[in-house]
């Protein structure tokens, strides 16, 4: 028997998949009773992250990993949590329920099975992120990229479209070379297993080992793709900037999941033994260019949805070279501004409907696929239903301002304390009297630029979407679409507040995952319970 | 401290009200506690005490929340609070009822938070979080009145370039942080012989620097000054010109004990400091606009405090203190009377303005006094700080030609200022009256409003009259805090004698007056800006320097290193998936194994003798034979399918098939919908095409080699210890299965396999939503050309209707395809139910009877097959999820984890024993969704077609009526 | 229930021929048999009037003696190459049957032997378009048709 | 054998990446289904080659003999995901096809 | 269940190799015709030759082989046979059926049109009624 | 004997029927009419169908039979479907 509690590890991928599942009874013209029952299991999965995030956090004993069909280690599918799952886990149920109560206000109609895909991106994303296992990691990355697909393409329209199938192809061709990657990695290690790889590689004969690290090479181009590294990322831009506003806001965090994988296996395989060090420069010039890239693009960008997006890929480039510096204190640092800025990002896209709603820059997106044919089976029910807030544009500029300030990494927000813990470590205190490296310094610079561009940006195009239209038509906006929005800027201002708490499970969290052992350890020291095919041993046999 | 924050977030909870007495008196109110707070603080400072306050905020980076007040921040902060007090008084006057004024308060307060943040700032981080704070008010005071372009622009452009030096600032203070190992501020101060030693000493100095002259207006980044101005004058006054600007030399003054003292330190602060004295006076003589003076007056001042900064000596850095406190009681004044001038003739131009001290006696006097002061006359205390920069400008500091030069710049600058300050005096308040002001009847404002303007021009007198009784103890306070025990003995008197400063201050004051009679006419009409510099003017060049570089550069930098188009992409992606493959093995010196290769089947060679053929014809034909290159590609399927038979896969052969089957059928509903292609129209192959042809055949070519290459070598390679070697020896006694892939698949990783049937439902949903707003091109409109021909043909022939050629065609396959539903039927239950130990299991038993409906669609129709057959595509998809859920948590109730299968063999009477295993249950799931999403798919292509004819219907009844 | 009997006995067959001929599969092939059969009846097809369905074996065996004769001398025409030449041509058949499960196994006999192909059937006239490889006598081709199979198959289906 | 197989994966892949090259959305989604193969065959191959040897359990047959069962197991994940996506890819084609009225990648309209 | 060949009694061995030689010819020559025939209503007869007794052959021999060399009747390849016996022909049926509409659309003068076959249903019905 | 009088004719039958497929995949090829193509096709599964028959009958194994058994009878489907496409323009209507 285990305990119950233990459970909760596989919940976050089961809520949504179950929750998804019975929306599909639910006939679309129900749509009270769809949004009543998605809300509640999106509620019920941030129930339970946090509950995950909080065993986790206060225990160190807590045995995190879940042998999934009662299988030993290496041969089953594990799946494990520790602290840095378990924040990513909570970080994607914390961005669901806002994000999913603003999509209530109007997207959640806009076609078919909206909360149905919802929830599986969210099943995809857990899994993605609890996952101790190569292949079922793939699985739970196709759930999410086909979850993803469903959603960039709800609300249809040629901008979407063309950006979806741009998405869609590129991402295909991303996955054939996950695949390549995995069945390298297994045809050279024997096993799937991450912990198990990792116990492997120090073993394993000098050519089998080179070829598997093409494999891991070939792998970290699918995750690379994903999480927007420059060249690969020109579909990015692109289609976040065209997603519906939630489906954007929430996509912020699907270019994390790169991230988050990228620094689970290069922790894992690649920071001591026979490979370490593999691959890290790619990812630190890498991780620069998408930086630099991201900066100008920011800059280049005139529309509101295309600064978010490039700023995404300022967020991953900082990431990766961050990640491709090795400096744990950074990486710690880099957690913090992953969380920010995901938060951040999210709050923005949807920001960024709301405040270009009032210039039908976005309206037109959505008229294009109201073009009606005689068969009305999905109109978007138009607005109007509610009270518009009083002082809306005032709420709405102090929330771009806010995200504004976060974005550029300005003071005193999260952003801010992300970036100056960053590049605090790579030249501030962490190393007194060594001087910091040049390609540290390269990125501080980097990283400073990319602030300053998305505040010349945001400012150009804030003041022009808010202090220069002239006719001044204040945009309707409802409550149940600001709230949220509020929401998750004030999980930001928490942040900063207790930017010293979160900083210290920041680098908890790291030292957890630095020196593969402790992973290692947690998962081969987890064995199965007694079968019970050896409890009963009469079923044996025919 | 915190005090202003809260009284900000206060009163924009009042932005409401339309009161203007209201928020003003909270923001008085606050003002003068936090005056009355400092004041109380003195005694502790006094004596060269430091009164600290720390909160943890990130203890692992060593920055909290610490705060520290010594003599020069009380100082300091006493400013910031009694000129704050001052302009809240005024402001409340200022501002009209049509302004939002909560807002305004709001922000005031917001700023002086920033202000006195930065004041007392015990840690240097803490120290540039208030800095750039102070810009981000700032930003939002200069643009209070966004209605302006001007205010906006300002705005823009004064973030812009003090939150750059504000990064520039924070970098440097890491570097600092990086020498010293801590940010907290005493340990800096007291580690400044380290810091200078140290190799990163000039990089952290120039970013420092930077930091602070853009700040504080130094040249070359002065010009976002003058632009401010567009702020309401209450804010020019208080932060443009008393204190936020001053935060930059606060800062050189604040680490000048860690900085300063060096050749570096004085060349690059000298420079910036005299060229900008120099400069700031001189454009401040041709400006038109009283506040556009006034800018440049501050300017040329920050300038001298700069230069006094450069000089490092103890002296100077006293009088640098002194100036900085004079410079902020006149120039505020100064700014206030601009204020009220411009409040009661509603111009500032100073083309316009004339004779106005007949209206406005008191307040041109007063702005006359304080006029005097900045122009450096006697007995005010512009005057002592002035003479005291002359007597450190004459002393030689560091030996180079700028310390030569230094005296002459410092009168001539001086010059400039006197002339400039008798111009704004004798401009705007003598002479004839003036004609045509938009407010014809100006008058003296309410006595409340002149207020700060008294009592600020008292305090230039009282400190220039009796200095050592009045601001004397608190310099001696303040600059003992700043220089420790090397602080200097020096004289505030008025009279030291007929001395050289004296002698460059009556030379001065001469020439000033020179300077302003000999070209007052000029003044009077040239255009705003000075000659020579008028068309080079700082805005325009900022603002063209960021179009070219955030705009155009970035925009063509955008399109060179990205693209929005798909091959280019696809491109990349290859060849990167093909570099990451290759280099490692390259750089690592990877050689395959030539193992003896097993031997050669002739039925195998020849299969992909065939098989190569068929891809390589399908790459052929793709363009212009779309049907032939899928047939083509069915083959490659089959090859491939014969392949897994081949090599003992079985289950995946079958699969394989049944995956071809209902691919091609999806693409050929799809080819309906695609545009008809000939491939009579050859496309004219011009260079670049070419080009793109052959790089593309590379590319493909060497993806080809690297895979074949990867392949082999992989293939070759055994592994002793692989994870199979106990799968297959636990399937059967463990897993209860002798289809060890089966087992896989619904036992040790039927977690893949709850993710793969999520997928492929997914994609159903995806499809069906897209679907349900797919409208053909206009040219797939029309029924297919067959179609139509038929129709004709059918309506021609007299003995026949519309339809049935097509009765006729299907007549016969139909029968066939009905009596086969059962057939395939039967099949999939088979292929089910001996999936655990033989090759098959749920999802080609899905596959299969999805299959079976889809026959029923090609031969009755879409009508005809759904008025027979109700499938409920997503309820089929619903019960497989939760069906193969159900059982994973089934085992929880036995203390199991997710998924743990249970076996037995159940015995039955008559038949014996049957192997039931919870597997089994779980392969169902997958039955079920797998038929679900195959039907949802097909159907909902399929449903095109008969949508596509109520379109048409309906299309055409909206045309029949016009 | 058993609305197909005929066809729940041939799926049974077939599950048993799948399967071993064990109990336990004759039991779980007839619920099998029964369940496909309802689908069967769900799609209500045009209900085959099948009368003398002893004569199946009969048309079964004329059919596969049929077939390996049509075999061997396609293939003979085929091997022999284009030296010699062969008459292929098309045939027009009038019909009398017209039940459309006798048309299908008929129009399945005359393609699945080599040599002719069923290539169109028309309603209107009763009649079909049939494609000979090798017409020598084409009354005698007629002849077979309409004698050997159809007249059986209209016994078999009144 | 091997060298068979892995010189088929490589013209499969070739032709494939030859076609997901060209502006045609069509040709794309045939290049796409030929990588598929590719790479099912390359997960597949990873595990070794070996002719009749299934992976079943049957009584007398030495385990060790068997195919390496996890490879199959894997293709048979991929090939599921894999007609997904096709299926995926095609209506997004079409979608686009009816939004542009063009079959070209990027929406761009032909000369036709 | 492996299956050895070592079970089978020669003789059975050699019709089993028989049927599947005969088979496997009749496949080859059926795709031999289907590539050298001149047009496509002549081609449509060559695949049936595999379809057939190709076919047959072929199964003929796998039920000889399993059935003697397991010691009991395994028959499920009859199925196959019934099964590409009855699916076969509709392929067929509806591609002549296509090109037949094709070859009348551009005019072919080898194809009869449909004119011409009304005219000769309705001689051969009166011709049948004449003989009845 | 028996067994190499099977082994041999077997080998023997899955060259002749390697050589059918190579045969009609030349039809596939050149067409010249997609009718051809699709006959092509069709020829190839039931040849393939046959090739893994005979690879049945060598191995001595059933378990290959299933994927001849699917070809049987479901590997007409999709020539039915390209026949259907090529009469009337579109599969399903
Ligand atoms: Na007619
Ligand atoms: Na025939």
């Amino acid at each position: 028997m285990i305990e119950l509690s233990h459970h909760l590890i596989v919940l976050p991928i089961l809520i949504p998949l179950i929750t998804g599942a019975v929306l599909l009874f639910i006939a679309d013209r129900q749509r009270v009773l769809k949004a009543l029952v998605s809300l509640t299991g999106t509620v019920a999965l941030a129930a339970v992250a946090l509950l995950l995030i909080g065993i986790v956090a206060s225990e160190n004993s807590f045995d995190g990993v879940y042998l999934l069909g009662n299988w030993a280690s290496p041969f089953g599918i594990v799946l494990v949590i520790d602290k840095l799952s378990a924040l990513m886990v909570a970080l994607t149920a914390i961005m669901a329920v806002p994000v999913l109560a603003f999509s209530l206000a109007r997207w959640h109609s806009a076609g078919a099975h909206f909360h149905s895909l919802y929830q599986f991106l969210l099943m995809g994303l857990n899994g993605a992120f609890l996952t101790g296992d190569l292949f079922n990691l793939f699985v739970f990355f196709e759930v999410m990229l086909a979850a993803s697909y469903g959603l960039l393409l709800h609300g249809s329209g040629p901008l979407r479209v063309k950006a979806g199938m741009h998405y869609i192809a590129v991402n295909l061709a991303a996955a054939l070379l996950f695949l390549i990657g995995v069945s390298l990695i297994y045809g050279t290690a024997g096993t799937l297993n991450m912990a198990d790889l990792a116990a492997r590689i120090p073993t394993i004969e000098p050519d089998r080992r080179m070829l598997m690290e093409a494999g891991a090479a070939v792998l970290g181009v699918a995750f690379l793709t994903k999480a927007g590294m420059w060249p690969l990322c020109f579909w990015l831009p692109s289609a976040y900037s065209v997603a519906a506003a939630p489906v954007a806001a929430i996509f912020t965090l699907m270019s994390k999941v790169g991230i988050y994988i990228i620094l689970r296996l290069t922790t894992l395989l690649f920071s001591e033994g026979p490979s370490a060090g593999f691959g890290s420069d790619v990812l630190l010039y890498g991780g620069m260019a998408t930086l630099a890239f991201g900066t100008i693009g920011v800059l280049a960008s005139q529309a509101l949805g295309r600064i978010g997006a490039y700023s995404v890929l300022v967020s991953s480039g900082t990431l990766l070279a961050v990640i491709g510096l090795d400096d744990s204190a950074a990486i710690s640092g880099g957690l913090l501004y992953l969380l920010s800025s995901s938060l951040t990002l999210g709050a923005f896209f949807m920001l960024v409907e709301l405040v270009e709603r009032g210039q039908d820059a976005g309206a037109s997106v959505l008229a294009v696929t109201m073009e009606a044919y005689g068969d009305a089976d999905d109109e978007i029910p138009e607005e109007g239903e509610g009270v518009t807030m009083p002082g809306t544009l005032a709420v709405l500029g102090i929330c771009f301002a806010a995200c504004a300030i976060l974005l550029s990494g300005l003071p005193p927000l999260s952003g801010f304390v992300a970036k100056f813990a960053m590049l605090s470590a790579l030249i501030g205190t962490g190393s007194i009297g060594v001087p910091p490296t040049a390609p540290a310094l390269a990125v501080v610079t980097l990283v400073i630029l990319g602030g300053l561009a998305t505040l010349i940006a945001l400012t150009r195009a804030g003041i022009r979407t808010f202090w220069s239209s002239i006719e001044g038509t204040v945009p309707r906006v409802l409550v149940i679409e600001i709230v949220p929005v509020m929401l998750i800027l004030a999980l930001t201002a928490a942040l900063t507040v207790k930017a010293g708490p979160a900083l210290a499970f920041m680098e908890a969290t790291i030292r957890g995952v630095t020196g593969p052992q402790a992973y290692i350890g947690a998962v081969e020291k987890t064995v199965p319970l007694p079968s019970w095919r050896d409890l009963q041993p009469s079923a044996k046999g025919d | 401290m915190a005090l202003p924050f809260v009284g900000s977030i206060l009163i924009a909870l009042l932005l409401r009200t339309n009161s203007r007495l209201l928020p003003a008196s909270v923001a008085g109110f606050i003002a003068a506690t936090v005056a009355i707070a400092t004041a109380a603080l003195y005694p502790f400072v006094r004596n060269g005490g430091v009164v600290r306050f720390e909160a943890e905020w990130l203890p692992q980076l060593g920055v909290n929340l610490t705060l520290r007040m010594d003599g020069f921040a009380w100082m300091f902060a006493m400013l910031v609070a009694i000129i704050g007090l001052m302009v809240v008084l005024y402001a409340r006057y200022y501002m009209s009822e049509d302004d939002p004024v909560p807002r305004f308060f709001s922000f005031l307060l917001a700023f002086m938070g920033s202000m006195l943040g930065i004041v007392v700032s015990g840690n240097v981080i803490l120290l540039a979080v208030f800095w750039e704070l102070t810009s981000l008010s700032s930003f939002l005071l200069i643009s209070y009145w966004h209605q302006n372009p001007a205010a906006r622009d300002g705005a823009r452009m004064a973030l812009t370039v003090t939150a750059t030096g504000g990064f520039c600032l924070l970098v440097g203070l890491l570097i600092l942080g990086n020498i010293v190992g801590s940010y907290d501020l005493d340990a800096i101060l007291a580690a400044g012989d380290q810091i200078k030693a140290d190799p990163l000493y000039l990089t952290s100095l120039v970013l420092i620097l930077l930091g602070a002259f853009t700040k504080s207006a130094q040249f070359p980044f002065h010009f976002w000054l003058p632009n401010a101005m567009a702020a309401p004058t209450p804010v020019s006054a208080y932060l443009h010109s008393a204190t936020m600007v001053k935060a930059g030399v606060f800062l050189l003054v604040r680490l000048s004990p860690a900085l300063s003292g060096t050749y570096e330190w004085f060349i690059l602060v000298g420079l910036a400091g005299i060229t900008t004295l120099v400069l700031g006076a001189y454009f401040a003589m041709f400006q038109q606009d009283l506040k556009g003076l006034l800018a440049y007056s501050t300017i040329s001042h920050l300038g001298l405090i700069t230069t006094l900064l450069s000089l490092g000596s103890p002296v100077a850095t006293v009088a640098a203190i002194f100036h900085m406190m004079n410079h902020a009681t006149f120039k505020a004044s100064l700014f206030m009377a601009a204020g009220i001038i411009d409040h009661e003739t509603g111009t500032r131009d100073m083309r316009r303005l004339s004779g106005l001290l007949r209206y406005l006696p008191i307040t041109g006097r007063l702005a006359m006094i304080a006029s005097a002061a900045m122009a450096g006359v006697p007995l005010l205390n512009g005057f002592l700080s002035k003479e005291m920069f002359f007597a450190e400008a004459v002393e030689t500091h560091a030996d180079s030609w700028l310390d030569t030069a230094l005296p002459y710049l410092a009168v001539i600058a001086s010059a400039f200022s006197v002339a400039y300050s008798l111009r704004f005096i004798h401009t705007v308040f003598f002479g004839p009256p003036p004609v045509d002001l938009p407010n014809p009847k100006p008058h003296e404002p309410p006595h409340w409003m002149r207020f700060p303007i008294e009592f600020l021009v008292v305090a230039c007198l009282v400190v220039g009259i009796v200095p050592n009784f009045t601001i004397g103890p608190f310099l001696e306070v303040a600059a003992f805090s700043v220089l420790g025990e090397s602080t200097p003995e020096y004289s505030l008197s008025i009279w030291h004698g007929f001395n050289i400063p004296l002698m460059m201050s009556l030379l001065a004051l001469s020439m000033g007056i020179a300077i302003y009679v000999v070209f007052r006419d000029y003044f009077s009409r040239c255009d705003d800006g000075p000659p020579w510099f008028r068309h080079l003017r700082g805005q325009r060049i900022f603002e063209r320097v960021l179009v070219t570089l955030s705009w155009r550069w970035a925009r063509s930098l955008e399109g060179r290193l990205g693209t929005r188009n798909l091959q280019p992409q696809l491109r990349w992606v290859t060849f990167i998936g093909f570099m990451a493959a290759l280099l490692p093995l390259y750089l690592s010196g990877f050689q395959p194994r030539m193992i003896a290769p097993s031997g050669v089947d002739a039925p195998f060679l020849g299969m992909w003798i065939v098989g190569g053929c068929l891809a390589i014809g399908t790459a052929y034909l793709a363009k212009y034979h779309r049907l032939a290159a899928l047939v083509m590609l069915g083959g490659v399927g089959l090859i491939v399918c014969t392949t897994f038979v081949w090599l003992s896969a079985p289950d995946l052969a079958v699969t394989q098939l049944l995956v071809e089957i209902v691919t091609t059928v999806l693409i050929l509903l799809g080819l309906r919908w695609l545009p008809k292609r000939a491939n009579t129209l050859k496309d004219e192959l011009t260079f670049r095409a070419r080009f793109r042809r052959f790089r593309d055949f590379l590319l493909a070519s060497i993806c080809g080699v690297g895979m074949a290459f990867i392949a082999y070598a992989v293939m070759t390679m055994r592994v002793p210890d692989a994870i199979a070697n106990f799968l297959l020896e636990n399937a059967y006694t463990q897993g209860g299965g002798r289809n060890v892939v089966n087992v896989i698949l619904v036992d040790f990783r039927g977690f893949d396999t709850l993710g793969e049937i999520t997928v492929l439902g997914i994609v159903a949903l995806t499809v069906y939503a897209l679907l349900r707003r797919f409208r053909p091109a206009s040219d797939s409109m029309a029924p297919p050309e067959q179609q139509r021909a038929q129709s004709v043909f059918d309506e021609q022939q007299p003995d026949r209707d519309v339809g049935d050629t097509v009765r006729d065609y299907l007549l016969v396959p139909s029968v066939i395809m009905q009596w086969l539903f059962p057939v395939v039927i039967t099949l999939a239950i088979y292929i089910f139910i001996r999936g655990h130990d033989l090759p098959g299991g749920g999802f080609s038993a899905g596959l299969t009877m999805s299959i079976a409906f889809l026959l029923q669609y090609l031969a009755g129709g879409t009508r005809w097959a759904e008025e027979r057959i109700r499938i409920l595509p997503l309820h089929w998809m619903g019960s497989g999820l939760l069906v193969a859920a159900a059982t994973g948590i089934g085992s929880w109730l036995l203390g199991y984890p997710f998924l743990t299968s249970h076996s037995r063999y159940l015995d039955l009477p008559l038949i014996g024993k049957v192997p039931a295993a919870s597997a089994m249950l779980f392969d169902l799931g997958v039955f079920l969704l797998v038929v679900g999403s195959t039907v949802l798919i097909l159907v909902a292509l399929a449903h095109q077609s008969v949508r596509i004819n109520r379109i048409r219907a309906i299309d055409e009844s909206r045309e029949e009526p016009s | 229930m058993f609305p197909y009997p005929l066809l729940t006995i041939a799926l049974l067959v077939m599950w048993l021929l799948l399967n071993d001929f064990t109990l336990g599969h004759l039991l779980l092939g007839s619920i099998v048999a029964v369940f496909a059969s309802w689908g069967m009846a769900a799609l209500r097809p045009d209900k085959p009037k099948l009368r003398k369905w002893y004569l199946l074996p009969k048309l079964f065996a004329i059919v596969m003696v049929d077939v390996i004769r049509s075999n061997l001398a396609v293939s003979w025409v085929i091997l022999r190459g284009r030296t010699r030449g062969h008459h292929a041509s098309f045939i027009n058949l009038p019909l009398d049957i017209d039940d459309p499960t006798a048309l299908a196994v008929f129009a399945v006999i005359i393609t699945s032997t080599p040599g002719s192909a069923w290539l169109e059937y028309d309603s209107r006239r009763r009649s079909v378009l049939i494609h000979v490889l090798d017409l020598i006598d084409e009354d005698e081709w007629r002849d077979q048709l309409k004698n050997r199979y159809e007249k059986l198959l209209l016994e078999i289906f009144s | 054998m091997e060298l068979v197989l892995a010189i088929a994966i490589g013209i499969m892949t070739s032709c494939g990446v030859w076609l997901i090259l060209r502006p045609r959305t069509y040709q794309v989604i045939i290049g796409l289904s030929l990588l598929s193969y590719a790479v099912n065959l390359f997960i597949f191959g990873v595990g070794g080659l070996k002719s009749d040897e299934p992976p079943l359990l049957v009584d007398g047959v030495a385990i060790e003999t068997l195919t390496d069962p996890v490879p199959q197991a894997l293709v048979l994940t991929a090939i599921v995901i894999g007609f997904a996506t096709t299926a995926l890819f095609l209506v997004v084609l079409l979608a686009s096809r009816g939004l542009t009225g063009s079959d070209h990648v990027d929406g761009r309209s032909d000369r036709r | 269940m492996i299956y050895s060949a070592a079970d089978v009694p020669v003789w059975a061995a050699a019709a089993i190799a028989f049927f599947l030689l005969f088979g496997a010819l009749l496949a080859l020559i059926g795709a031999i015709g289907f590539l050298r025939l001149p047009t496509f209503y002549e081609r449509i007869h060559a695949p049936t030759l595999s379809t057939s007794w190709g076919t047959g052959g072929i199964m003929t021999a796998s039920i000889l082989f399993f059935s003697i060399a397991g010691g009991r009747l395994v028959a499920h390849e009859i199925l196959i046979g019934i099964f590409i016996t009855v699916t076969t022909p509709v392929t067929f049926m509806l591609l002549a059926r296509a090109a037949l509409h094709r070859d009348r659309v551009e005019n072919h003068p080898d194809v009869p049109t449909r004119a011409e076959l009304v005219v000769s249903t309705i001689q051969d019905r009166a011709s049948d009624e004449k003989g009845a | 004997m028996s067994a190499i009088i099977i082994f041999t004719s077997v080998s023997i039958a899955q060259v002749i029927l390697m050589i059918a497929m190579a045969i009609s995949s030349v039809r596939m090829f050149y067409g010249p009419r997609a009718q051809d193509r699709i006959i092509g096709l069709d020829a190839l599964y039931v040849n393939a169908m046959l090739l893994l028959v005979t690879f049945g009958i060598g191995t001595g194994r059933t378990v290959y039979f299933e994927a001849a058994l699917v070809i049987g009878l479901l590997g007409f489907v999709s020539s039915v479907s390209l026949a259907k496409f090529l009469m009337r323009g579109e599969v399903i209507e």
